[in-house]
């Protein structure tokens, strides 16, 4: 359960013993053949994987360096979180649970979640910041056609910090019947790890497909974008052992890995942003999935370690990027993976990232929840 | 003797600190002092909002410390607060300087005991009713000054009964530990303390006290409360 | 350029030239293992290629019969128009034309050749309904965002129809340089036997795709949604020739082919909805998709033929199917897809769809686009 | 002799076929009727506009051709209209009992006239500057009266100035057919109209004619245009 200093089980002591079936039951059955099997049997029949490893070429020849694009915006829901959602409601029904609960930032995983709790017949209560519920309302549509309750959190900032403190109180109350569906490498252990190994799927099959589209067969980069950091954790897997550098995209307002300082938060050890008397920071992004003030313990681990790096962009350059890449491309990201194109857009041809480089970028899901954000904010209205 | 714990969001209100004498003349035998967090994510709305308020005030776990270094209480004085607080380094001196004696750390299990550095305080650890036995004896064998028996499944605050579980608890703790077991988490009325007290060694009454405060009532007010509490709690003794 | 009695080339003589050109290219290009080649590289690369075929378990529980969910939403794009649409600016690129047109409907069209253009460097201009602009805000915002000019047609029902009126009336000034996308398997020669060919690629995998999931290795009924009819001409072209049953659900307010009578419009012969002095009608489906009086030649065809069969579903049914299907298999369809599983639901057990048969489903697209419309048609608001 | 035949849209407004005599006595050599489509995918917006106000005058087919039944007229009448309602059956026996001579249905091509069953009518095809030689000779060929030739690349309508393609595709029809060739789509004004019949053996005017009618002008107004354009041309019959 540690990541060096990090990561560890900070929660109530009422819910050790939930973390601690949870813990088991994924030991289990991470080891169990036949559970691997019905997952990957889900992703594949059910969730459009493996997801294609798309060449930027337009974008490449604008930037310089080779740009290819690991697509888990065409998953089902439109996410990756739909990986380790599966995952999670497949264990939740092995372990008996009847009902899942998730907490949700811009909505994607608690769309993953209802889609999963659907599928499988588990009722599905989402909890999401007030704020987010007003600005990611296709999303919230989204859960209650899918038979889902989303249960709006009008605690401090109203976004994935309150949500998430939220669904920890909620799942003490319910903590024999109800599975937690984190949704991202976050919380205390097992979380940060399953998540990351739900997560992995998309590493290791970018790994496998890259030496068709590159003469060294690894990227020079791996670039992700990075809120709690799940789908940087799950591409970062695929990578960590190879010679790739990794960069950990974050937003200005919610840089937990690139700007914050060892803290406790939702039951894990890790980077926070804090004042100075060690209160958290709310923060402030354009992408709610990114508008979170910590970072997984693995993250801060890497960062810790060297092995990964960790940077910023502005919520404008993430506006530019998206539709840089939806022009260059007819790709139109999340504006959560928009920040990882505009880092690689800032920073191809500098010392950063030098021209001729080749760079692997995972879109961590399609940018249809921001259409309306992004005609705003780019001025196309 | 039965022991009563009431709580109190420091810097909740200004002069807060009036509150305290009137617990320590109500009747009080030991206060459990929150220091504020931006995320108190044990706790249920009530202590939220008072959490809330504070901070909106400025407060700060230092100036809390500090008002309480002015202030004379002749009972034990315990903080509570958020284990990202407690493990900031020098938090073990500053809790000491402001003469508190004990500690409370709600995320901070068992298991993450060894991170905390608070020489000189005394911690108290706390137990759920979905703790199981062996883990339970630990938690006995481990805890300083008392423990802490969560009544129920949930967060704080105040509700309609004492929950089923919290006896069922409170007797599974008297057998691994002989420390005194407070009871906590719900009780908010003399009835449900007295109720409490037949099983445990004592309560510890938070959200009760704090909606008050919140609604206004001056430490005279809630210090009637406590010795409602108190007198709930004597009777009991008696009645044994 | 004629199935039976229908199809032909009814264009303005201006627009004989350009079709010729379309289709003595598309002849070359089809033969072409360089063409097939590059498409199908973009097919799997970049638009996500195969889509999954998908057992919806519980529904099929439900209904008695084994339903197959063929996953078109899974597409880059989230319909099966990218399809048809990489095939075509393709061939605009190999032509030597410098601009794409288009006529959409729902949007879905005109998003895949905005996408497309985008991809290729192609300058997209999209006509659409000025109804379907208002019904269908979030695709216009998409083709905005990935740099087409959206045109609100303002004549006639301002729907499918009249913007396909203006698409060709555009196309005929500027035939030297613009490549005409149509959207389905409607328009003169070779548009209705292109556009099947493009999406043949649905039926071709999943009927490759059906032996892994059915005993008798084809299904028994075959079903799609029928606007123009393209996903439903796609998926028929993979099962024609086995002893499947096909059946095309359109919208009872639009069913060319359920209700129509032979006549004309938009360049080629089919049945149409026409009143009694041969005036074209307008359609009325709460699925812009399917709001057409028409359907594509060969559909007229195969429905003369009995080769297949073409039923409709009111607005009341597609919505409850779109939801009943979002809740038991987390699957949000497309209002369009969803008039498919509707007759799936109403005719499970009859002996229209007996109990115990095995069905595939063509889910043409996603639901995302109607979630504001299915959140107030369902109540759910 | 240069030919003048101006359009109007049968029904687009009570007694419209007042506006045929008035036609007739302002010079006119043949008159164009539409009959009135849904979909009328050809033109631009001014004979939408007529189609969409004679429909919404309940206007059918039939009822034009009735209309067309009951006037005098001595001039040939040539229907225009769109292929679907052209390929209904019994289409040329209404035709022929209304009087009608000719017929043009701008979305059916030579490739599809077999479709076309309309005996004792004659079927004038159109031409367009995109149609290469080939196929302009089997439209001369095949073409009955005479041959439409489109002036532009685009839909009917009013536009500044006659498009440089139809002199060069009136010159190229002269050199395979002996039928006179019409030039039409964009001829707005009598200097238009002059140029026109320069390179063609006349015009056919239709937005100009049905903007005026649409703006409210009456029978002798549109007269008095249709006149100016038949001045015009005999003009350039003098001057050649």
């Amino acid at each position: 359960g540690r990541y060096g200093s990090y990561g560890g089980r900070y929660v109530p002591e009422s819910l050790i013993p939930a973390c601690e079936a949870v813990a088991e039951a994924f030991s289990e059955a991470w080891a169990d053949p036949g559970f691997r099997g019905s997952l990957a049997a889900l992703l594949s029949a059910y969730a459009g994987r493996p997801t294609p490893l798309t060449p930027a070429l337009r974008l490449s020849a604008e930037l310089g360096v080779t740009v290819l694009l690991k697509r888990e915006d065409l998953t089902h829901t439109g996410s990756h979180k739909i990986n380790n959602v599966l995952g999670q409601a497949l264990l939740a029904r092995r372990m008996g649970r009847t009902r899942l609960i998730a907490e949700t930032g811009a909505g994607m995983h608690g769309v993953a979640t209802a889609t999963a709790g659907a599928l499988l017949g588990l009722p599905v209560k989402v909890f999401m910041g007030e704020r987010d519920v007003e600005r990611q309302a296709h999303n919230v549509f989204r859960m209650r056609l899918l038979g889902a309750e989303v249960v709006p959190v009008t605690t401090g900032s109203r976004t994935l910090k309150d949500a998430t403190s939220e669904a920890m109180r909620h799942w003490v109350t319910d903590a024999d019947e109800a599975y937690y569906c984190v949704g991202s490498v976050i919380g205390p252990h097992p979380y940060p790890t399953m998540v990351r190994e739900f997560q992995r799927v998309i590493g290791d099959e970018a790994r496998r497909q890259c030496p068709a589209e590159l003469p060294a067969a690894t990227p020079d980069y791996v670039v992700a974008c990075v809120g709690g950091g799940s789908n940087a954790a799950g591409t970062f897997a695929g990578f960590v052992e190879t010679s790739a550098k990794l960069v950990g995209v974050e937003a200005e307002g919610g840089s937990g890995a690139a700007n914050g300082e060892i803290g406790v938060l939702h039951g894990f050890q890790s980077l926070f942003l804090q004042d100075e008397h060690g209160q958290i920071k709310e923060a402030h992004s354009i992408a709610a999935g990114l508008d979170y003030p910590g970072v997984g313990p693995e993250h801060a681990y890497l960062r810790d370690l060297g092995r990964a790096r960790y940077v910023t962009v502005s919520d404008g350059e993430a506006i530019a990027a998206a539709v840089r890449l939806a022009r260059a491309e007819g790709v139109l990201p999340a504006i959560e993976s928009a920040h990882a194109v505009a880092w690689v857009v800032r920073a191809a041809g500098t010392p950063e990232l030098p021209s001729g480089s080749t760079v692997l970028v995972t879109l961590s899901g399609r940018g249809d929840k921001d259409i309306t954000t992004l005609i705003a904010e780019a001025d196309l209205a | 003797m039965k022991l009563l714990m009431p709580y109190i969001t420091g810097g909740v209100v200004p002069g807060w600190t009036a509150y305290l004498s009137a617990f320590e003349h109500a009747g009080a035998d030991l206060i459990e002092v929150g220091l504020p967090f931006s995320d108190p994510t044990v706790d249920g709305p009530t202590i939220q909002e008072s959490s809330d308020a504070a901070l909106a005030r400025g407060t700060t776990p230092a100036s809390v410390l500090e008002d309480l270094a002015k202030v004379r209480i002749d009972i034990p004085l315990i903080a509570s607060t958020y284990a990202n607080l407690a493990l900031r380094p020098g938090f073990g001196d500053a809790l000491t300087a402001a003469g508190v004696t004990g500690l409370i750390v709600p995320d901070l299990p068992l298991d993450e005991l060894a991170g905390l550095d608070v020489p000189g305080v005394q911690v108290s650890l706390l137990a759920s009713p979905a703790t199981p036995d062996d883990r339970l004896a630990e938690i006995g064998r481990r805890s300083q000054g008392f423990v802490y028996a969560i009544s129920v499944m949930g967060t704080t605050g105040e509700r309609d009964r004492l929950a089923p579980s919290a006896a069922a608890l409170a007797a599974r703790l008297k057998q691994v530990t002989d420390l005194p077991v407070l009871l906590g988490f719900g009780i908010s009325t003399p009835e449900q303390a007295a109720e409490a007290a037949a099983v445990a060694d004592g309560v510890i009454v938070g959200a009760a006290v704090m909606r008050r405060i919140l609604d206004g009532a001056g430490p005279a007010e809630v210090g009637a409360f406590v010795a409602s509490l108190r007198a709930a709690l004597s009777l009991v003794a008696l009645v044994r």
